[in-house]
């Protein structure tokens, strides 16, 4: 058959000229949602995200215990834009990195390094910027000082997106009274009305997440929320660690050897990579059926000899990473945790709905109550405790309603060389529906994720266990039923997110396998929980059959016999008891039950 | 009235036993249970020599502290004192009178000792196998129903009764009908005719069919109950009566043929008293709806019960004849049932004159 | 006869009537309708004269051409075309027999004409008030139930039956007790006592109630059916022997005695033969357990079918008189209710020996 | 409360010394699940459909029928890794821009301007590339000729991933028998066992809405398969367009405006954007409150110039953009898209399952049925409507089964300015189970979409559509339930994706609703034609029972009166078929009856 005549022809050349290489920040520049700016809504948190996240891991990084101001601002004369500004008492910027932090994409000190930290990417706090600048035409400004005597800066800073590089408007020197310190301020489009509650949930978790953290919340047309440190130990910190072996593909590889400085193979390979001593070296080499004395540039230039060392490295068996790169959460903060959102969401279950991508509308007037300190936490516990039958192991009692709470820690894996570790916490009971859809906490690196919990690995993960085998309910193919709380924590030295506005965690099978096996791991608990409860509740039923026909037997006994109808109750009454578990049924159910009243079943139910 | 006196001092011995022996366990912290003989197909037997169902030895442990058990425990103590009572007063009642008597709510609850009949009739069966008691020894008699006419006269409880005058009505056959309650007069009848329901047994006595063939017209109203089965019984072997047995065409009109005949699994126990192995089965017949043109439009489809029904009698070792399996399977075959009115379809009258004498007359009729 | 056959002859007519109208419509290609009178609460009135429920006017269509409708169009011809047979050859049946003479399954399908007797009754009555002849004229009559004895001799279809001489069984009230069947002989009766249930009445035959107290004893198996309401109005009216009413202490109970004395919805079309105007209630009252101190194990807690059937009842124009409310208001907020049988903690005789001669005597009854 | 003694101190000045530019392609060789490489199942399709993309839009703008071979070829001794190949007829690459195309991240013809075309990036071939390279340490390698009698090339690129430039390996002339058209082959790590299912339903969509392509499959250990050319009648060309100024933000338009040849505003309005003419050009800056004689440059200097101009902008009624920017995929194509997709899934029900990103195991052995021409698809129409009833508008037979096919195009509307195009095609009938999801097709500008179903907003609005209104089931916030396919496609300049990957189309709120409004108008149609046949098929019912008891009057009548039994029948059967829809009730049923003996419901059903 013959092509049809053509309409117009555009030549090789022709198409040629309009080739034209793309800048970063044009990229994202129109891809913002891929940055977690596709609306005034999302635009807020996820500027307050990303200033919060460097400060955290700034103040980490140099020791400091965080002190943290967001403020939000609503701008006079413009109801869609809105002023966010954050303060650190971190450690400071040098001024000349300032406009490449703030003004150029993909420039940072945490890409290029193997340690778990919040940012990761080089992208947050300039994209925060851009789009500002997009939405309202002005800069960002920054005001930062190092040390005690030093000159503090004031800076404001534009991005030429053509060129992804930054312009400095303006630099001044000025007074800051605190020692050092950063502040980030911008202005943006915004919905404030509609992004409000994000911006609580966002930080309420992330209070929780990091109790070293003090956090004042200054709000438009409402009052302050302060949140005073809940623990003056800085949480474990996490070291920096060279790449794992058995995570380096051929092409990599090559790169790396071109990069080094180690000119053979064997000292390449105990300096570059983690786990690799002098002996493993040698057996890599001998399995890979390569000499001792290989150099490095032979292996940078020679893809044969690569794929080799490569097949040598998975050969041997080399050690998992150390695990002092990973900073977990801890199971006493993920119980805390839990306790602390019970509270919460007991307060408000109707207003706070698992949050979507997609806002069905605005909710105002959320009323707060600030989060309590773990000293009234802990009176506010043993008040309740005293009124009641002491708790078994994995039970809290929380505003006088009983919950079975227990966490899962897995040792360290790896996957793609990165190594990372799974946290699950699970609270189960009070008095939540038992035919909702359970509330599902979701954080990497101590960062609450928020949205797009559909498109999230962890959600894959829940979703994909069995939670029938743990006595719950759960809808074919989806999350489980009933009244139960999850919190899923990812620490890894890279997380990989499914897009750069690190929202949702990406479908990994190596993370989704950990995710798994701590789920379970809960779920088997928690199944031995429900299981004893069922076995208590099931004796106490027998029991109340028992008991319905102890009076019509004795009196039928005693009209036949003629034996004392009182005196063959009470036996009947014993015998009871002592058949359907005596005492012990009775206090599991004791324990269970948040109204004593309503304690027994009748035959009613 | 003597004998009637010691029989019901030993039967409160036994109840009292019973009861006793419970007081005794609960004392002693145990978990007090009943032995309760079988009444299951798994424990009855055919007995071929005499033709009979009888009970086997098996029993069955009934605890109190047992969920699935501790209401029937109480449940029978529940009937066994309200029998205490009877026999004390020596009075009788029917155990339908026994149910509305110990039915009442449990404490402050929703339940009822009984809900229905259905569940205090067993019960009884149970109470006087445990005791073994019959019922009439523990002061009660089953419901009745069931007519009978015919040329005789009966004397119940002292009256004389002539069934050959007792109208459109009939007289109302009583539950116990031992002989110290009922005697036999005077008769002329040659044989009884039981008929499954009392619409048939209205036909027949509206048409005087009984005059004519001098024989003695008895219904059970289905599934008889033990006094009519009890009086057939009487009249069969007392009189020597032959007995023929009339039912609908479907499983359960042939089983209660069978159990006219051979007794049941439930009352296995009475097999003796109660069985007539001499009884005949004249209809209908899986093979009558061919053999007397009855219109297809008088037949009713099985439905699934009925086949099972069907298959689950078919398993039964009492109903290994040849003849029997060859009625139950064609029933199956056909698919399809008739209701003795279904002759109507012949002529309102079809039945009384033409074919059950034709029947008779042939000895069309199996054993 | 001759009486019969004209009447015979008048049905039959009035049959063939219906049925033609019909074929004339279909042939017109219209859609063919019937005219029922509604028998339904809001068709019947309280005659405060007569004291009884009448009939009103409204009448329903019923087309062969709707869903809903086309079914019972269709069973009302079958079952006028099996009274038509039933009329020419002069035989009568009962209501269930016609029941099982009409049931067949339709064509190759699964469905049958009639499942369950209770959707056939109800044709009958539709057909009785459509063409405007009574059951008995249809040669229809209903199941019986219910038996008599007491101090009268009765002729029933030419046999003379003595009731003071029916031992434990007693006489079976048949269907049709019109003059021309039963006729009344001798009596040395007082009063006629109706008590609701078998077992009650069983009780009060072994005590031989009816002879010391010198009056007819008759139960109706429940609800009692027509024959034995028509039995008791003939009683009360050519005997003038009062009537008492003796039922459960519950809705049903009550509802027992009122369509006895004042008829019902559904037969309002024949109150003016069967409702006995002077009925009077003597029991269960719902103040009879505390003033005859019932131990209150023996009480039944009411359900919400219980409350709801009260509430429905008291709406109903001839449940106005004051007692009648009171007796139904105090049941309802005691939320209890008592079998007969309640009273026999009170002892087994208690109530043929204690409670009915005392209520008797005190002229404790309702009107 | 004093901040405890911090363990180790890094100073501003020590983390400066780690800040380092990070180069686009470190970044996506680190996040490389954002473009669609997170598996080797998956590397395997998005690599063929990067480089299938980029051919099928070169032919499109050269005015060529595109005639392409797919190959696939298994590596020896490595069952992870194969070669992919992919040959166009297209115009070819002229020399000196093929390293660039192939070997650098965000480069290409399609980024800076508004067209509709299925790359719109600059990733994603060079980005198939760097995979290959990582995983297997091989150059991409491209042969281009660009015209009869030119010389062609051959040449392998390499990408540096430290600074996302192309490094040229080997540049040979060689010979090509045809007159024109590229060869791109590489090798990666892939896994073609579970990934063939994927790559065939790619195929197979492709070429259903690309019916001017002629497509030719080679892959390992299988029968080639070959798709002619089904149309010689190219698709309708989109234009380029200018911004519409009602999607332009303030910064965009200084930025636009510092650009700008045009001295004064009015021109520059005039000319950088579209639907601007003289008059409209004064109406802004007369609602603007500006003068005609800005200049251009003022307004790139001053924010609130810029920001008066955007509200004037705003106050400005401007028409709509053009729709000659979008090539929709029509009616007609999209029904027979669907006609044709019912025709495979009704064959492979069994064996296909909606897809999802984690496939559960890998399905092997799957037989495919070469999709049919046109004239051949219109020959069995022809010949299965000749046994029928003629079908009724909407209705289609396909092998026998009755479908109704409806679909709708909605107007273009504008997002951020970027003109789209909404179609939706929906199929229902046929032996499909009542209970199973529906099956959904997503497309944007032609391209099927296979992954992250789940995170596309197409998936979001179908599923926030009513369905229960149109007579579907629909489980709370799911996909409906019921016999139907829908088939969904996204026309526009600038599609918005959630990743680089392509997969999943964003939330934005604007296209959400335009699809909302065009399944809503198929609903519409859906829901007449259900409740037509649901109406007949109650007056089936009715006549049904009618009958049942006509036989069973006519004998009682006949009993009664004498009347001849047949006649009074036989009149009352013509009567009930008058009553209940005469001959139009057996019409409809006749043409939703699959098998004319079952037609007729019986008392059992």
């Amino acid at each position: 058959e013959a092509p049809a005549k053509p309409r117009r022809k555009a030549t090789a050349e022709q198409m040629a000229q309009r080739q034209r290489e793309i800048s970063v920040s044009e990229f994202f520049a129109k891809n913002r949602h891929l940055l977690g700016f596709d609306s005034p809504t999302k635009a807020l948190l996820t500027t307050v995200k990303e200033a919060v996240d460097n400060s955290l891991d700034a103040c980490e990084e140099s020791g400091i215990l965080p002190d943290l101001t967001i403020e939000i601002r609503a701008v006079p004369g413009a109801s869609d834009r809105f002023v966010v500004s954050v303060e650190d008492n971190g450690p400071g910027i040098v001024k000349a990195q300032v406009p490449k932090i703030f003004g150029k994409l993909l420039y940072g000190s945490k890409f290029h390094r193997l340690k778990q930290s919040r940012g990761q990417q080089g992208i947050g706090i300039s994209a925060a910027a851009m789009y500002g600048q997009i939405t309202t035409g002005k800069p960002v400004q920054v005001w930062t000082k190092t040390g005690k005597g030093r000159p503090a800066h004031r800076l404001e800073v534009q991005l030429d997106t053509r060129k992804n590089v930054p312009v400095v408007l303006s630099d001044t020197e000025v007074d800051l009274e605190k020692d050092h310190g950063t502040t980030v301020e911008l202005e943006l489009q915004a919905d404030y009305g509609r992004g409000q509650r994000y911006l609580l949930r966002y930080v309420e978790q992330t209070v929780l997440a990091n109790p070293h953290l003090a956090l004042t919340f200054l709000r438009p047309g409402a009052d302050p929320l302060v949140f005073p440190r809940a623990s003056t130990e800085p949480p474990k910190e996490a070291l920096e660690i060279k790449p794992h072996p058995h995570g380096v593909e051929v092409g990599t590889l090559m790169l790396m050897a071109t990069e080094s400085k180690y000119r053979d193979v064997r000292s390449f390979l105990q300096n570059s990579f983690s786990r690799v001593s002098g002996g493993v070296a040698d057996e890599i080499l001998g399995n890979a059926g390569l000499k001792r004395t290989l150099r490095t540039q032979q292996l940078a230039d020679d893809r044969e000899l690569a794929e080799k060392l490569r097949q040598g490295i998975l050969d041997t068996r080399i050690m998992a990473p150390s695990t002092n790169c990973l900073s977990p959460i801890g199971d006493e903060l993920i119980r805390q945790g839990l306790i602390s959102f019970l509270s919460v969401v007991e307060e408000e279950a109707e207003e706070l709905p698992q949050l979507e991508l997609l806002e069905k509308g605005a909710r105002r007037g959320r009323k707060k109550a600030p989060v309590k300190t773990s000293e009234e936490k802990q009176a506010e516990l043993e008040k309740a405790a005293a009124d009641a039958v002491p708790p078994e192991p994995g039970e809290e009692i929380i505003k006088g309603k009983k919950f079975f709470i227990v966490s899962s820690t897995r040792p360290p894996k790896v996957y793609r060389g990165n190594p990372f570790q799974v946290e699950v916490g699970l609270a189960y009971g009070g008095d939540w529906p038992q035919d909702k859809t359970i509330e599902l906490y979701r954080f990497a690196n101590r960062v609450p994720l928020l949205f797009q919990r559909g498109a999230c690995g962890v959600t894959d993960a829940v979703m994909k266990t069995d939670w029938k085998k743990y006595e719950l309910q759960q809808p074919r193919g989806a999350l489980p039923v009933g009244p139960m709380a999850l919190l899923v924590h990812i620490a890894s030295v890279w997380v990989p997110f499914t897009s750069e506005s690190k929202e949702a965690i990406a479908h990994y099978p190596e993370l989704l396998a950990e995710i798994r096996l701590a789920l379970q791991d809960c779920g088997r608990k928690l199944a031995a929980f429900i299981r004893k409860r069922k076995a208590a509740a099931y004796e106490l039923k027998r029991r109340s059959i028992f008991e319905l026909y102890i009076d019509e037997l004795a009196r039928s006994l005693h009209e036949i016999t003629g034996a004392d109808r009182e005196k063959v109750k009470g036996d009947l009454v014993v015998l009871a008891r002592e058949i359907t578990g005596g005492e012990e049924t009775d206090e599991i159910l004791d324990r269970v039950a948040s109204n004593p009243k309503k304690r027994r079943p009748t035959d009613e139910e | 009235m003597a004998t009637r006196d010691v029989t019901a001092k030993k039967t409160l011995a036994k109840i009292e036993a019973l009861a006793k022996g419970v007081v005794q366990e609960v004392k002693k912290r145990k978990n007090p249970r009943l032995v309760v003989p079988l009444r299951t197909l798994s424990n009855v037997q055919f007995n071929a020599k005499k033709k009979i169902i009888e009970l086997g030895a098996d029993k069955q442990e009934r605890a109190f502290f047992n969920v699935a058990q501790a209401k029937k425990f109480m449940q029978t103590f529940l009937v066994a004192s309200a029998c205490k009572e009877l026999l004390e007063v020596g009075k009788t009642t029917s155990i339908r009178d026994l149910y509305y008597m110990t039915k009442h709510t449990l404490g402050d609850t929703r339940q009822n000792t009984f809900d229905e009949q259905d569940e205090s009739d067993p019960i009884i069966e149970d109470l006087e196998v445990t005791v073994d008691a019959l019922r009439e020894e523990l002061h009660l008699f089953a419901n009745r129903k069931g007519l009978m006419v015919g040329p005789m006269t009966v004397i119940d409880s002292g009256d004389t009764i002539d069934l050959r005058r007792q109208g459109s009505g009939g007289w109302g056959v009583p539950s116990i009908v031992e002989p110290n309650v009922i005697r036999f007069g005077k008769t002329e009848a040659k044989y009884v005719l039981l008929v499954e329901k009392e619409a048939v047994w209205s036909r027949f006595n509206e048409d005087k069919y009984w005059k004519k063939e001098q024989c003695m017209l008895i219904h059970g109203g289905g599934q008889p109950p033990r006094g009519v089965r009890r009086l057939v019984q009487r009249m069969h072997s007392e009189l020597k009566l032959p007995v023929y047995v009339l039912v609908d065409n479907d499983p359960w009109g042939f089983y209660i043929y069978s159990v006219i005949k051979q007794g049941s699994i439930n009352l296995a126990y009475e097999s003796m008293r109660m069985a007539v192995p001499g009884a005949r089965f004249v209809g209908i017949s899986s093979f009558d709806p061919e053999r007397y043109r009855l219109p297809d439009e008088t037949a009713i489809r099985m439905d699934d019960g009925d086949h099972k029904r069907i298959k689950q009698m078919l398993e039964y070792p009492w109903f290994e004849k040849k003849q029997w399996r060859r009625e139950l399977e064609a029933m199956a075959s056909n698919n399809k049932k008739y209701e003795i009115e279904a002759l109507s379809r012949r002529g309102i009258s079809f039945i009384t004159e033409e074919y059950l004498p034709k029947k008779l007359r042939d000895r069309d009729f199996l054993e």
